[in-house]
């Protein structure tokens, strides 16, 4: 097992803090993906920053989504962080961090569409990548499991199915939506903002349950709202300020 | 009735059959005697094209099989053929056996075809066994069904490959009976056996084959008891 | 670590009607896969190289890729081209059988070659046609001789449908992951599947030992 | 669609070592799903049916679930049992040698049980034991019989060996998956893989008919 | 030498052998002869327990192998057997056939194998042959090492099983020579046979079968010219 891609950020050893196994899924950028074979992205920076504020060491590894559940939940692992969005039934199972990002969710549809807000996407088909903030806004908009929710394995196929006319729309978050359009002025898409049909979804920390980790991680990503870190690392990645208030008002 | 010339057959670089001319007459028996091996089987499926022939022609009734025009299929059913290890369709019965050819070759009725095949069972021995599978059959019953189910598509001639040397010694005989039978009613047959008995009593003329080459023929008393080649002689004296 | 069996039963619905999709697609597709099997299966067995060189070329790239590919390729570009859209169930069922058909085609292949060839024989010096010989004595009973291959065919289709999964087909491996992701649960859904699948199989394994006496004892 | 040759460049050595993982998945899993299988196949045959019975389960098991949900299990459960931690690489080999051994133990049984009696029945009149008989007589005969199934199964766990990529053993699939999401494309990364495990499936058919072909003129 | 008390063998419920009762002497020669079916191959298979007996005794030199205590591996060393599918191994040569039993189960050294081996295939005449595999010889080729691979373990007691109706008729004579051969050495022999001209010439006894009893024994020139029983008159009458 010597091939496994281990990535330790730690560049500044503390030599006391303890050594924390932290998991993702690199498979969502810009938040967490492979450049060739290093996991980069805007979490990766975030929870480098928040385990140093909060004295450890962190060792990130890649293991895929599925198996996050599983190393969190057996304890293998004490941090996961993967774009993971907070609700009440995984709340059920695992701890969560104070929220670390505000998930604004737009629409992507075809430049000809004449969909122009959430509630129009009734009566469509709608491509969401499974357990992302894109799923929940959907199906809080056109009920649990409903039948036209097409869940993918990631945003990628979703975005693939809506090229090839089997979507009418993807829901997903707003960087990686206009981060595509961006890239892909060809494909002839845009994007449809809705802030009124799509509730506020956050992304957390998740950490087994009862972890005596979650308080100083809470402290240490206050910490970093506070420093300027935090806004630091987000304009790098996404080019704009953060919304701050939002966050910690919902804490 | 056939006349073969010249007839070459090779497998690859192994020639089988080197230059080899017969006639069988209408209503004659001719017994193909020979070690394994020299060509006996070939010979014979070359008659009805199951191996297609190297070079040279044959002629069936005057007509050329040899001909890329001429339907071989055609052919086939004026020509029946009855093998070593019976070849029956495992998968149908008795009478199905029999019916198959004559209902999708000859397309005649089922009940022309059904009572045909019963006469033919009858000729036999085997009426009752209509309705049974090969499997359930004797060495000895199998191959009489093979000559019934040749027999109903009506052939002129019939080509017999050792059809009793994969039998129990006691079912040889209900086997060539049923053949005796066929050549006392004219039927012109060439049978490839080691049935010295059989050659003798009902064979008009005897074809000798060795490597390839008919080495001798002639009526079996005479080739029995006075051989002319050397080869025949070694081979007759081991197995009689 | 506690078994939430309540998540199970709150999907079982799901389940159940991602079963009956897994069924109706595995039922499909080995349907037309074994028609395109046989067919491919012919193909090869052609004297003629030249025209049976496309049939090995079929048989070679499917054997060749894996079937998660074949989904991509068939869902995001074969489909679309011909109707303008995507579709999951019909992509997959198109996928499954086409796949299939290259291992069905193989399995036509052995079958047909194990019949001792006294049958052909048998059968041409009646004067039977090629095709008659094949329709009427040859392949009655190669396809007996099939059924066990087959049948292990049709059980490798059935737990190959779970890759549909990837392209939002809604079979039971998709309600399974859809239920995992929403509790964030790995050993729920994925046992309960497993469940179902081995229930379904041996379901499968038992219908096909009773076809394969009933065919023997004919 | 404009297909970007670049990044497939960009990634070749990605690929590439992922093929090499790939490689060695597979080959360490067959050699050892050849062992178990064997054992396990001659468990089956057994006359004892309350000792075969734990071999049929087996069989039963790993052909009734998906090798999906066999790799969580053991990779999630059993190795870290064992070793306290996961290991990818391990849990790989390890599902996919267990996985592949109840087919070969299939392959196995097939392969004794065609071998003539009367091979059996040679060798035991002339005082050998049933152990005796089955190495140095039936096993050496059933074994040139199974090169072309296993042959098949072996390609079949090449191309099962993508599945890894769930649990994130850095293969082949692993890459073209990172390829993929890394410049949301879909052709480049699953046509490039499709390519790499064709290319290796070929050589492989190709080595194992030589091995064929060699074994039948001895 | 071989002692068969009230032997019974049934297949589920058909009884094969219905309670058989035959003594073979030292240097005997007894040929059993009956129709197909009627348990004459059970019978010999029952002798060294290549099939497990229903009830009944069987003494080969006093010691009663069907007693669970008794390692019928062993008793098999003395009791060579031949088939009348030759049942040679096909992956070894000629001379690995019959070196593996001398090697495994009497564990002689390779030299002594390799020498009594070709010491045996000189005797049945096909020395030139120790490295040809099986599959690249003539059928009577093919039994006469298997019968030389029997004789490796030097048996007491040889059983054939129609070791020649699986032969072409040339091929019969050089079998059945080796045969005398080994009847005029003093070996004791147990043979099925169909070839009646090596009952009356080799056997000592001639047994005669049907539906599991044996039915008549006698020498050879009473059994086959006054036969007593009416079912070995029918059964002679078509074979003769
Ligand atoms: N399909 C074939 N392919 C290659 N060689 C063949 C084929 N059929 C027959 N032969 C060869 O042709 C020669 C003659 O065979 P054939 O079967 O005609 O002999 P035969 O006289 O019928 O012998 P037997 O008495 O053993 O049946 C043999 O050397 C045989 O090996
Ligand atoms: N393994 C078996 N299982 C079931 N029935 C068997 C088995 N072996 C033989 N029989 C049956 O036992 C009976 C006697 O068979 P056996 O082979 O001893 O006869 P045989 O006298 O040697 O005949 P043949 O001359 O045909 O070899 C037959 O009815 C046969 O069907
Ligand atoms: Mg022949
Ligand atoms: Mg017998």
């Amino acid at each position: 097992g010597k091939d496994k891609e281990v990535v330790t950020t730690g560049k500044e050893e503390d030599a006391n803090g303890k050594t924390l196994r932290i998991v993702t899924d690199a498979n969502y950028a810009p938040f967490e993906f492979l450049e060739g074979n290093k996991v980069v992205g805007f979490d990766i920076d975030f929870i480098k920053a928040v385990a140093k504020e909060a004295g450890y060491e962190a060792k990130v590894e890649s293991v895929g989504w599925d198996p996050i559940f599983v190393e969190i939940e057996s304890k293998r692992a004490d941090v996961a962080v993967s774009a993971i969005t907070v609700n009440d039934e995984r709340k059920q199972t695992y701890d969560f961090s104070v929220p670390y990002f505000l998930s604004t969710n737009k629409i992507l549809v075809p430049e000809k569409s004449d969909i122009k807000s959430g509630d129009e996407l009734k009566g469509n088909s709608i491509a969401v990548q499974t357990g992302t903030t894109g799923q929940e806004a959907v199906e809080k908009l056109l009920g649990k499991n409903h039948k036209d929710i097409k869940k993918f394995e990631n945003n990628n196929l979703a975005i693939q199915e809506l090229l090839q006319g089997g979507a009418a729309a993807v829901v997903a978050d707003n960087t990686v939506v206009e981060e595509y359009v961006k890239n892909n002025p060809d494909q002839k898409l845009k994007v449809v903002e809705d802030s009124q049909a799509f509730n506020e979804e956050f992304y957390g920390l998740m950490f087994p349950k009862g972890s005596e980790l979650k308080a100083d991680f809470d402290k240490a990503v206050n910490a970093i709202y506070e420093n300027g870190k935090y806004a630091e690392i987000y304009k790098e990645w996404f080019g704009v300020e953060p919304d701050l208030e939002t966050l910690k008002a919902q804490q | 009735m056939i006349k073969i010339e010249n007839l070459k057959k090779s497998f690859g670089d192994n020639e089988v059959l080197k230059n080899v001319n017969a006639i069988v007459s209408p209503q004659e028996v001719v017994v193909v005697i020979g070690p394994s091996g020299s060509g006996k089987s070939t010979f014979l499926r070359c008659i009805n094209q199951l191996e297609t022939i190297t070079a040279g022609h044959i002629f069936i009734e005057g007509l050329d099989t040899t001909d890329k025009k001429v339907n071989i299929n055609k052919v086939r059913t004026e020509v029946g053929m009855v093998f070593q290890h019976f070849n029956l369709f495992p998968h149908k019965t008795v009478m199905e056996n029999i019916m198959l050819a004559p209902l999708k070759v000859r397309k005649v009725s089922k009940e022309q075809a059904t009572q045909r095949g019963m006469n033919l069972l009858k000729k036999v021995g085997l009426a009752e066994k209509a309705n049974a599978y090969p499997d359930s059959l004797s060495g000895g019953q199998k191959q009489r069904v093979a000559i019934a189910r040749a027999l109903a598509m009506e052939p002129k001639i019939m080509l017999f490959d050792e059809p009793t040397s994969a039998l129990d010694p006691e079912m040889v005989g209900e086997v060539l009976e049923v053949m005796k039978q066929l050549a006392r009613e004219g039927m012109t047959m060439v049978v490839v056996t080691h049935e010295m008995g059989f050659a003798k009593e009902v064979g008009d003329r005897v074809i000798f084959m060795d490597e390839g080459y008919i080495v001798e023929e002639n009526i079996p008393s005479e080739i029995f008891n006075h051989p002319q080649q050397e080869r025949t002689k070694a081979f007759l004296s081991k197995v009689l | 670590m506690s078994f939430r069996w309540d998540i199970i039963f709150e999907y079982a619905p799901f389940l159940l009607k991602g079963a009956l999709l897994t069924i109706g697609l595995s039922v499909s597709s080995i349907l037309i896969g074994t028609f395109l099997g046989l067919l491919i299966g012919l193909g090869k067995i052609m004297r003629n190289k030249v025209l049976a060189a496309p049939f090995y070329f079929y048989v070679t790239v499917f054997r060749g890729t894996p079937l998660l590919v074949q989904i991509f390729l068939i869902h995001f570009g074969i489909v679309p081209f011909f109707t303008g859209e995507t579709n999951a169930v019909a992509a997959g069922v198109i996928a499954l059988s086409l796949n299939a058909a290259a291992y069905i085609a193989e399995i036509f292949r052995a079958g047909i070659q194990s019949i001792d060839n006294g049958q052909m024989e048998g059968a041409r010096s009646l004067g039977m046609t090629h095709a008659q010989t094949m329709i009427h004595v040859v392949l009655p009973q190669a396809f007996k001789r099939m059924i066990p291959p087959l049948g292990n065919e049709f059980i490798v289709l059935l737990k190959d449908s779970s890759l549909l999964c990837v392209i939002a087909a809604p079979e039971l491996m998709y309600w399974g992951k859809a239920m995992g992701s929403q509790y964030f649960k790995v050993w729920e859904p994925y046992l309960a599947c497993a469940f179902i699948y081995l229930f379904l199989t041996l379901v499968l394994s038992f219908a096909l030992n009773g076809l394969e006496r009933r065919l023997k004892t004919v």
